[in-house]
C-alpha cells in the first residue's frame, strides 16, 4: 500500500508527463442508439482531468467503459500501454479505482468494513488460511485494518470507524467512497461527480482532498457539473456532447470556447442516462 | 417411431404443454410486474380445481346429465366456481403476505412464498374433508364426468383423440386470446405493461400500482383455475398437491419462454409439454424429469433471457 | 404489550370458568383397593399417521386397537393390561427410526406392529432387534428384510422381525402364473420406482419369462406426476394384452383410468398394494372393471375368520377405512396377544419376557386368523402361501382365483 | 394505563406481595385431584417439581418486590430492574398456574379435578400479575457500571450455561406433551423474569469480554448432556439428529445468511455426502465398498458434495438471485430422482435405487465401538450417545469453519456482495469466485454432515432426501436468525425438538410451519437471533435500530481489538 503511493510519487517526480491511462477510440452502443463515439482521452501521472457535458453526453457510460462495467463496441482503453482486463475487479486490480455518482457504500458495515472491502484486491489469505487462521491471515487482517484506519484519517474519518456507512452524514458518505477507492491502492481514481449535493463549504473541503490525493501521486479522471470546482481542479478539460468530444484544452482553453458554451446553453433537453 | 405414435405423443405432449402454460402466464405476468417469484402460484391452480369441484358438490353432484345440460351449464359454473376461488386465494396472499414485503430484501418474499404454498396445501388436506358432506381430502379425489368431453373421443385414423386434449388446448387458445385483448386493449392492461417497464414512473403518472399489481395477481389465478378444471378433466383427479409439481414445471416453462414475457409463457410451455413426452417416448421414462430440469438449467446458462427472449434487467 | 397481557389474563380466566362447569372426577385414585392394579405390556405400532399415505397408516394402527380392544375385553392375559402406543413414522426412515428408539426405551413394550414401508422398516427392525422387541410386519414387501442383501444366499437379518404379507418374491410370481394360465402372453411392466413396486416387477418379470411369457414393455412413472398419458402411449404401442403394475393404489387407479381413456382396453393388474375400494373409486368403476390384484390369503368371503373381522371393524366406528393391511395388522396383533398369553403369563414385567416372546412368536401356528393359516419360516417369513386374485367386477373386488403361491 | 394507576402503586405492590406470597404458600397444598395429572400435585406439604418451580418463580417475584420497595429511585440499590422483575415475573406466573390448571384439567377430564391449593395458587399469581401492572417502570439496572473481576464474569456464565444445560435436560426428559408444555412455560417465564432484571445485559457484556470461556462452557456443556439422560437412547436419537440437521442448516447459513443466496435444494448436498458414505461402507448393500478409515470417508463424501456444489454453481451462480432459488429446486429433484435411477435397470447400480443402502455398520474408531453401550463415570451412554458425541465433534468444527469465514476478508466480501454486488465486484472482489466458495463451501459441510448421518441412521434411501426436508433447513435459518450460528443451533432444535415432544399436533404440523414462514417475514425476519446487519437489512427505514446495532457494533469491535492485542 504504502510502497505504490511512494512509488508513484517518485515515478510523478522523475517522469511527470508519462500516460497513464490512454482510451483511443471508444464506442459503446446500445441496440441502435450510440452513447460513446470515438472518444479519446489521455490522462498523464499525476494530473487531474476533468470530464464536463451536458446531462446524457455519455460520460457515465464512459466511465463505465473504463471500469470494466460495460464492454466497449470498439475501441482500446491501456493503462501504462497494457490493454485494460475485461471485468471490472481486474480492473480495479490494474490500478482503476472508482466512486459512483449515486453512492454505492455497503450500508450496513461500518465505514472501517467499507475500506476494508476496498483492500480485498489486494490481500491473498484463502479460505484455509482464515479457517486455521493461519499466520498469513492473521498478518493480512492486521495490516489491512491498520491501512483502513490511515485511509480513514487521510480523508478525515477517524472518528467515523466505528459507524455504520448508512448512518454517515452525506458528504462523508461521499469522503468514505473515496477512502475506499483509495485502499484498492489505484494508480488512478474516477470520480463520478463528487460534489453532486454538497454545500459549498463541503465543495471546498471536497477540492482540498483531491488535491492532496493528487499529491500522493495518483492521476484523477472527475466528471462534474460544477464548472467553478472543475476549473479550480483541473490540469485539462474535456467536454463531451452526445457522446462526442467536442473540446479538449486546459480549463480556461474549454472555458471560452463558444461550442461548450452553446451546449450548455443552448442544447435542447436529451434524456438523463447518467445513473446506468 | 410410427407416425402414429409419433401423433399420439404429439397430442399428450400439446395437452400437457397447454396446462404448463396456462399456469405458466401466472408466474410471468406477476414477475413482470414485481420482480417476485409467486412460489405458491401452483396452489392457487390447486384451488382453482378444488373451488370448481366444490361448485360441482354443490350443484348436488349431478352424474346424470346431458350433453348439453353439462356443457352449458355445469362446465361453466365450474370454472366460475374455480375463478373465483383462485382469485379470492390469490388476493389474499398478495395483500398479506406479499404486500407488506414489498421493499423488503428479495429473499424475505421468495421465503413467505414457500410459507404460503406449504399452508395453502396442508389446509385443504386437513380442512377440506371435514366440511360435512365433503370427501376425504386426504387423498386424490376423482374429478367429476362431464358428460360430452370426459370419456369421449375423437378418432382420426388410428388415433384416437380424447376430447379432454382437445378441450385442454382449446382452453389455452382461448385464454391466451383474452389475454391478449385483456394486456393490449384495455386500460389496466396497458397500465401492467408501464408498470413492468417503470414502476416509479407509472406511479408519478397516476397509475394505481396496488391495484394493478393486484389485477396481475388476478389475472394469473383466472388461467391457473382454468388449468385447474382442464387438469381436473384431463388426469381424472385432484388432491391437495397438485400444485406442486406442476408449478415447479410451469415455472420451468416460463422461464423456458423468457419470464415477464406472456408470449414466452405459452410457447415455453408447449415446449416443455413436448419435450416431456418425447424425451418419455424416446428415452427412458424414470429420467424424463431430469431431462426437464436440465433443459431449465441450460436455458438460464446460455439464454437466461428465454427462448423469445424478455429483457432482464437488473435493477441494481 | 401491557393490554396484551391484560387481554391474555381475562381471557384465561374466562377459558377456565368456562372449563369448570363441565368435566368427570378422575376415579383412578379413588381410596378404596377393591380392584387389583393390572400390570402393563405395550403393543406399539409404528406407521404414517400423517401425510398422504396417512389413510393406510392408520388402517394399521386400527387394526392392532381393535385386536387390543378384543384381547382387553375377554381378559385375554389374565393380570396384564395391553395397552397401543400408536407412532408416526410420516413415512419416513429418520422418524420411523426415533419412534423405534422411543419404543425400545419404554419397559413396557414387548412387540410393535409395523411398519408400512420397507424403506423405513430398514433402520427400525435393527433397533427393535438390539431390545428383543418382536416386530410383526403387517406391509412390508422387501425380501431383504428377512433375508438379505443376496437372494441366492439368504440370511437372516433381524431375529425379532416377522412378517405377514407376502414378500415381493411370492406375489409377483403368483399373478405371473395366473396371467399365463389366462393366455396371456404379452404384458407391459410399469412401477413407481419405489421399493415396493419395483421389486414386485422384477419378481414378476422374471417368473412371467421363465413362464414363456414376454414382456414387451418395461416403464416406470414418477409417482409425483399425475399425468401418465406418455408412457401410455408408449405402452399401447407395443400391444401388451395386460399390464402389471407395481405400486400402490393413489397411482394405480389414475393410472388405469388414464389406460382406458387412452383406448388401452386391457386389464391392469398390481400386488395387495392396490387392493382397496379407493383404487376403484380413482379409477372410476367403468375403467377398473376387469382390473386385478393380489392379495395374501384366502378370500374374506369364504373365511368365518374374515368375516367376523370385517363386521366387528366396521362396528369398531373408526374414521378411516380398513385398508389393505387392517386385516394383516389385525392379525399380528393377535399373533403378539397369543404369544404373550405365554410368556407372559409367568413375567414379573414386561421387559423381562420379551425375548421369550420373540421364540414364542417364532413357533407359532394357528388356521383361524383374519387371513388365514399362519406360521413363520426360518427367515420369519410367514408360511401361509394361500393367495387369491381379485378382480373388480361391477364396481367391487371379487375374489377370482385362490391358490398356492411356489 | 399504567401512569393512571401509579398512583394506587402501593396499593399495587401490597396486593402483589400478597399475591406471591399465597403462591407460596400454596405448594404446601395439593393443587390437582388425581395422580395421573402432570407430576403428582395431590400432597399436603409435599410439593411436586413443577409445583416447586412455581414457587421458585413465586420468591423471586416476592423478593423483587420487597426489594422494589426499599430502592425507590433515588435512594437504595438500584442495581436491578426490581418493578420490571416483579411485573414480569407476576404475569409469568399467572400463565404458569394457568398453564398447570389447563393441564391438570386435560389430563383428568376437566377442571373439577383442581384443588383448592391449585385455586388459591391461580388466584394468587393473578394477584400478583395484576399488582405488579400497576408498578412504574424501573430505572436502568446499573449492574453494568459495576466492574466486576472477571473470575466473577467467569463464574456468571459457567452459571448460565449450566442452567441452560440442566433446563435442556430437563425439557428433553418430560416425558408426557402436558409435563413438557407446563415446564415450556415456566421456562419461558423464568427467561423473560431475567430478561427483565437486566442480568441479561450484563452477561452479554460478560461473555462478550470473555468468549473463549463462552464457548468452552458452552462445548463443555454440549459433552456433558448425555450423562445427564442417564442411559435414555430416545433421546439421544433425538439429540443426535437435532445435531445432524443444526450442522447442515449453519451450511446453509453461510449460503444463505453470509451471501445471501437462496438455496432450496440444499438437502440434496447432505444426500450425496450421506451416500457417498453409505456407498463405500462395508454395508452388504454397499456398491463401492472398499476399507478406508473413516476420517477419510469424511472426508470424501464432503468433497464429493461439493464436486457436485461446484457442477451445479458454476453455470448458475451468474444469473441473478431469484433463477438461482430455482435451479437449486430443480437440482434437488434431480438429485433424489437420479440416486432413484441409479439401480441397474435404468441406470448403473450404484445406490440400489428406492432400496438405499441398509444394513451400514457400527463405526469402530480406536477399538471404540460406537454400536455398544459404554459406562463412564457411571452413567450409561448408550448407542445414539456416542454418535451424539461424534456430532457434536463434526458440529464444532463447521461452526469454526462458519465463523472463522465470517470473520475474514472473505466474510467481508460475502457481506459486501449481499449488499450490493455490483458495487462489490467494482471494488475489486472477485464475487463468481466468493459465491462459489460459499456454495462449494457449504455443500462441503453438508456432505461432511451425510457421512456422519449415514452410519447414525444406518441405512440412506432416495425418499429423505425430498423438497420438504430442504424447505425444514431453510426454516430453522429463517427462524433462527440468518447469519448467526447460535440462531440457528436454536431453530434446529425447536424445528427437530418440538415434533417429536409434541406429536398431538403432528398433523399440523406443516400447517403451522406455513404461516410461521409467512409470519415470520411479516413480523421478524431477522429471526429469533438476529444478525445485526440482516436485521437492519430487513428494517431498513428504522434509524434508531441502526444507532443501537452500532453501538452493539463498536462493543465487540472493542473487544475484538482486546482479542487481537492479547494474541499478537
Amino acid at each position: 500500500m504504502t510502497m505504490t503511493v511512494h512509488e508513484a510519487v517518485a515515478r510523478r517526480r522523475t517522469a511527470d508527463r508519462t500516460v497513464l491511462l490512454e482510451a483511443s477510440d471508444v464506442t459503446m452502443r446500445f441496440g441502435g442508439l450510440t452513447a460513446v463515439n470515438n472518444v479519446s482521452l489521455k490522462v498523464h501521472y499525476g494530473e487531474i482531468v476533468g470530464l464536463i457535458g451536458p446531462n446524457g453526453a455519455g460520460k457515465t457510460t464512459f466511465f463505465n467503459c473504463l471500469t470494466g462495467l460495460y464492454k466497449p463496441t470498439s475501441g482500446r482503453v491501456a493503462l501504462e500501454g497494457e490493454k485494460l482486463p475485461p471485468k471490472p475487479r481486474q480492473v480495479v486490480a490494474a490500478g482503476v479505482a472508482r466512486t459512483f455518482q449515486n453512492i454505492r457504500l455497503f450500508h450496513n458495515m461500518t465505514a472501517l468494513e467499507n475500506v476494508m472491502v476496498g483492500m480485498y484486491c489486494r490481500t491473498k489469505a484463502n479460505a484455509v488460511d482464515a479457517i486455521l487462521r493461519l499466520p498469513r491471515h492473521r498478518a493480512e487482517e492486521r495490516a489491512a485494518t491498520k491501512a483502513a484506519r490511515k485511509w480513514l484519517a487521510f480523508v478525515g474519518l477517524t472518528p467515523a470507524a466505528d459507524v455504520l456507512s448508512r448512518n454517515l452524514p452525506y458528504g462523508d458518505q461521499r469522503r468514505l467512497e473515496i477512502a475506499r477507492a483509495l485502499a484498492t491502492s489505484p494508480k488512478l481514481l474516477l470520480l463520478d461527480e463528487p460534489t453532486a449535493g454538497m454545500n459549498p463549504n463541503e465543495t471546498r473541503q471536497a477540492e482540498e482532498l483531491i488535491f492532496r490525493i493528487r499529491d500522493l501521486g495518483l492521476a484523477i479522471l472527475v466528471i462534474e457539473h460544477d464548472m467553478r470546482f472543475i476549473f479550480n481542479l483541473c490540469d485539462t478539460v474535456s467536454c463531451l456532447v452526445q457522446g462526442e468530444v467536442l473540446v479538449c484544452g486546459t480549463g480556461a482553453e474549454v472555458q471560452s470556447d463558444p461550442r461548450v458554451i452553446e451546449a450548455y446553453l443552448g442544447s435542447p433537453q436529451l434524456e438523463d442516462e447518467d445513473d446506468a | 417411431m410410427t407416425p402414429d405414435l409419433f401423433f399420439e405423443q404429439l397430442v399428450n405432449g400439446l395437452s400437457l404443454g397447454s396446462l404448463y402454460a396456462l399456469i405458466a402466464v401466472g408466474y410471468t405476468v406477476v414477475y413482470g410486474i414485481v420482480q417476485l417469484i409467486n412460489f405458491a402460484h401452483g396452489e392457487i391452480f390447486m384451488m382453482g380445481a378444488f373451488g370448481a369441484y366444490t361448485v360441482w358438490l354443490l350443484a348436488g353432484s349431478p352424474t346424470e346429465l346431458s350433453a348439453a345440460a353439462a356443457l352449458g351449464l355445469l362446465l361453466p359454473a365450474m370454472i366460475l366456481g374455480g375463478i373465483l376461488v383462485a382469485v379470492g386465494t390469490a388476493l389474499l396472499t398478495e395483500r398479506f403476505a406479499y404486500r407488506p414485503l414489498r421493499g423488503a430484501p428479495r429473499l424475505a418474499p421468495l421465503i413467505s412464498a414457500i410459507g404460503i404454498s406449504v399452508f395453502l396445501q396442508e389446509f385443504v388436506r386437513l380442512f377440506y374433508g371435514r366440511i360435512p358432506g365433503f370427501p376425504d381430502s386426504k387423498r386424490a379425489i376423482p374429478f367429476p364426468h362431464i358428460e360430452g368431453i370426459s370419456g369421449n373421443s375423437i378418432q382420426l385414423g388410428d388415433v384416437s383423440i380424447k376430447m379432454t386434449s382437445v378441450f385442454t388446448v382449446a382452453a389455452l387458445l382461448i385464454c391466451t386470446a383474452f389475454l391478449w385483448y385483456y394486456i393490449n386493449r384495455t386500460k389496466t392492461g396497458r397500465a401492467m405493461i408501464a408498470t413492468s417497464q417503470d414502476p416509479d414512473t407509472a406511479r408519478l403518472m397516476g397509475i394505481d400500482v396496488d391495484r394493478v399489481i393486484m389485477s396481475a395477481f388476478a389475472v394469473g389465478a383466472a388461467l391457473a383455475a382454468v388449468a385447474g378444471v382442464a387438469h381436473g378433466m384431463y388426469i381424472g383427479n385432484i388432491d391437495f398437491k397438485m400444485g406442486f409439481m406442476a408449478g415447479l414445471k410451469a415455472f420451468t416453462a416460463a422461464v423456458l419462454g423468457g419470464i415477464g414475457n406472456i408470449n414466452g409463457a405459452v410457447v415455453g410451455g408447449v415446449v416443455l409439454g413436448l419435450v416431456e413426452a418425447f424425451a418419455g417416448q424416446v428415452g427412458d421414462t424414470a429420467w424424463k424429469d431430469v431431462w426437464a430440469f436440465v433443459i431449465l438449467i441450460l436455458v438460464l446458462v446460455f439464454r437466461p433471457q428465454g427462448l423469445l427472449g424478455a429483457k432482464v434487467v437488473d435493477r441494481a | 404489550m401491557t393490554k396484551t397481557a391484560k387481554a391474555a389474563i381475562i381471557a384465561a380466566v374466562a377459558a377456565s370458568v368456562a372449563l369448570a362447569g363441565c368435566g368427570t372426577r378422575d376415579e383412578s385414585n379413588s381410596a378404596g383397593g377393591d380392584t387389583v392394579e393390572k400390570k402393563v405390556v405395550t403393543i406399539g405400532t409404528i406407521s404414517p399417521l400423517t401425510g398422504d399415505l396417512s389413510a393406510v397408516g392408520s388402517g394399521i394402527r386400527n387394526g392392532v386397537d381393535l385386536a387390543v380392544k378384543q384381547a382387553n375385553a375377554s381378559d385375554a392375559i389374565p393380570g396384564w393390561e395391553i395397552k397401543i402406543e400408536p407412532m408416526d413414522d410420516e413415512a419416513k426412515p429418520d422418524t420411523g427410526k426415533n419412534a423405534a428408539t422411543k419404543l425400545a426405551a419404554d419397559d413396557t413394550v414387548i412387540a410393535v406392529v409395523g411398519t408400512m414401508n420397507s424403506s423405513v422398516a430398514q433402520p427400525v427392525a435393527p433397533v427393535l432387534n438390539a431390545a428383543d422387541i418382536s416386530m410383526v410386519s403387517p406391509a412390508n414387501t422387501s425380501p431383504a428384510l428377512t433375508k438379505g442383501a443376496d437372494l441366492n444366499a439368504p440370511v437372516r437379518q433381524n431375529k425379532s422381525f416377522f412378517r405377514l404379507c407376502a414378500s415381493d418374491d411370492k406375489q409377483g410370481p403368483f399373478a405371473a402364473d395366473y396371467l399365463l394360465e389366462q393366455g396371456i402372453k404379452k404384458v407391459a411392466t410399469i412401477h413407481d420406482k419405489k421399493v415396493y413396486g419395483q421389486g414386485l416387477v422384477e419378481e414378476f418379470t422374471k417368473a412371467f419369462t421363465a413362464g414363456g411369457g414376454e414382456i414387451v414393455a418395461a416403464e416406470t412413472i414418477n409417482p409425483e406426476d399425475k399425468d401418465y398419458n406418455t408412457v401410455i402411449s408408449k405402452v399401447k404401442s407395443a400391444s401388451p394384452e395386460a399390464i402389471y403394475y407395481g405400486g400402490e393404489y393413489p397411482q394405480a387407479g389414475p393410472l388405469s383410468q388414464q389406460a382406458k381413456a387412452a383406448g388401452l382396453k386391457i386389464p391392469l393388474m398390481g400386488g395387495d398394494g392396490l387392493y382397496d375400494a379407493a383404487y376403484i373409486e380413482l379409477a372410476g368403476k367403468d375403467a377398473a372393471e376387469g382390473d386385478l390384484t393380489t392379495s395374501v390369503g384366502a378370500p374374506v368371503d369364504s373365511l368365518e375368520s374374515a368375516k367376523a373381522f370385517a363386521e366387528a371393524y366396521a362396528a369398531g366406528g373408526y374414521a378411516e377405512g380398513i385398508g389393505p393391511y387392517g386385516a394383516y395388522s389385525y392379525d399380528a396383533a393377535n399373533v403378539i396377544i397369543s404369544a404373550l398369553k405365554t410368556t407372559l403369563a409367568s413375567a414379573t414385567d414386561a421387559k423381562s419376557a420379551r425375548a421369550a416372546t420373540v421364540d414364542a412368536i417364532q413357533s407359532f401356528t394357528t388356521t383361524t386368523a383374519a387371513t388365514g393359516d399362519i406360521s413363520f419360516d426360518e427367515f420369519g417369513d410367514n408360511t401361509n402361501q394361500v393367495m387369491t386374485v381379485y378382480k373388480v367386477e361391477g364396481g367391487e373386488w371379487k375374489a377370482a382365483y385362490t391358490g398356492t403361491a411356489m | 394505563m399504567i401512569a393512571r394507576l401509579s398512583a394506587y402503586e402501593r396499593v399495587g405492590r401490597f396486593a402483589a406481595i400478597a399475591g406471591a406470597a399465597l403462591v407460596l404458600l400454596s405448594v404446601m397444598l395439593p393443587w390437582a385431584y388425581g395422580k395421573r395429572a402432570l407430576d403428582d400435585m395431590t400432597y399436603f406439604f409435599g410439593p411436586s417439581p413443577l409445583q416447586l418451580c412455581g414457587a421458585g418463580v413465586a420468591a423471586v417475584c416476592l423478593a423483587a418486590l420487597i426489594a422494589g420497595l426499599v430502592a425507590l429511585p433515588g435512594r437504595g440499590p438500584t442495581m436491578l430492574c426490581w418493578n420490571d422483575m416483579a411485573r414480569v415475573g407476576g404475569i409469568g406466573l399467572a400463565f404458569y398456574v394457568g398453564a398447570v390448571l389447563v393441564a391438570v384439567a386435560v389430563a383428568t377430564g376437566g377442571l373439577v379435578n383442581v384443588e383448592a391449593g391449585g385455586w388459591l395458587a391461580f388466584g394468587g399469581a393473578v394477584l400478583a400479575a395484576l399488582g405488579g401492572l400497576t408498578l412504574p417502570d424501573s430505572p436502568q439496572a446499573t449492574l453494568s457500571h459495576f466492574l466486576t473481576p472477571s473470575w466473577g464474569q467467569i463464574a456468571a456464565i459457567v452459571v448460565a450455561i449450566a442452567s441452560a444445560l440442566f433446563a435442556a435436560a430437563a425439557a428433553v426428559n418430560q416425558g408426557d406433551v402436558e409435563d413438557f408444555v407446563v415446564f415450556g412455560v415456566w421456562l419461558a417465564a423464568a427467561i423473560f423474569l431475567v430478561r427483565a432484571s437486566g442480568v441479561f445485559a450484563w452477561l452479554s457484556l460478560a461473555a462478550a469480554g470473555n468468549r473463549q470461556v463462552l464457548v468452552m462452557a458452552a462445548f463443555v456443556a454440549a459433552f456433558a448432556f448425555p450423562f445427564t439422560q442417564n442411559g435414555s437412547d430416545a433421546n439421544m436419537s433425538v439429540a443426535a439428529q437435532v445435531l445432524t440437521f443444526a450442522g447442515t442448516a449453519i451450511g446453509l447459513n453461510i449460503v444463505v445468511g453470509l451471501v445471501g443466496l437462496l438455496d432450496l435444494g440444499y438437502i440434496a448436498f447432505l444426500g450425496a455426502g450421506a451416500f457417498t458414505a453409505a456407498v463405500l461402507s462395508k454395508s452388504a448393500f454397499a456398491t463401492l465398498s472398499v476399507d478406508l478409515p473413516f476420517p477419510v470417508v469424511v472426508v470424501i463424501s464432503g468433497t464429493v458434495a461439493s464436486l457436485l456444489g461446484l457442477l451445479i454453481g458454476t453455470p448458475t451462480l451468474r444469473v441473478s438471485g431469484d433463477y438461482l432459488a430455482i435451479v437449486t429446486l430443480a437440482f434437488g429433484e434431480i438429485f433424489r430422482i437420479t440416486m432413484n435411477n441409479l439401480d441397474g435397470t435404468d441406470g448403473p447400480n450404484i445406490t440400489h435405487g428406492s432400496n438405499g443402502v441398509p444394513g451400514i455398520p457400527n463405526l469402530n474408531l480406536f477399538g471404540f465401538d460406537f454400536g455398544q453401550s459404554h459406562e463412564i463415570l457411571g452413567v450409561t451412554l448408550t448407542r445414539h450417545a456416542n454418535y451424539y458425541m461424534l456430532l457434536l465433534v463434526v458440529i464444532a468444527l463447521i461452526i469454526v469453519v462458519f465463523t472463522n469465514l465470517n470473520h475474514s476478508r472473505i466474510g467481508r466480501g460475502w457481506v459486501a456482495i449481499r449488499e450490493d454486488e455490483m458495487a462489490a465486484e467494482a471494488m475489486g472482489v472477485n464475487t463468481f469466485a466468493l459465491k462459489l466458495l460459499a456454495f462449494a463451501g457449504g455443500a462441503f459441510l453438508a456432505g461432511v454432515a451425510g457421512s456422519v448421518k449415514a452410519y447414525t441412521d444406518t441405512s440412506v434411501s432416495p425418499d429423505q432426501y425430498v423438497f420438504l426436508e430442504s424447505a425444514f433447513l431453510l426454516a430453522a435459518v429463517v427462524l433462527g436468525g440468518m447469519g448467526t450460528v447460535m440462531g440457528v443451533l436454536i431453530g434446529a432444535t425447536i424445528l427437530k425438538l418440538l415434533p417429536e415432544k409434541l406429536r398431538f399436533f403432528d398433523d399440523y404440523r406443516l400447517l403451522l410451519f406455513g404461516a410461521l414462514m409467512v409470519l415470520m417475514m411479516r413480523f421478524r425476519p431477522e429471526g429469533i437471533i438476529a444478525d445485526e446487519r440482516r436485521q437492519l437489512e430487513f428494517h431498513d427505514e428504522d434509524e434508531e435500530l441502526a444507532e443501537d446495532v452500532e453501538t452493539e457494533l463498536v462493543v465487540h469491535q472493542a473487544h475484538h481489538n482486546l482479542e487481537g492485542g492479547k494474541r499478537s
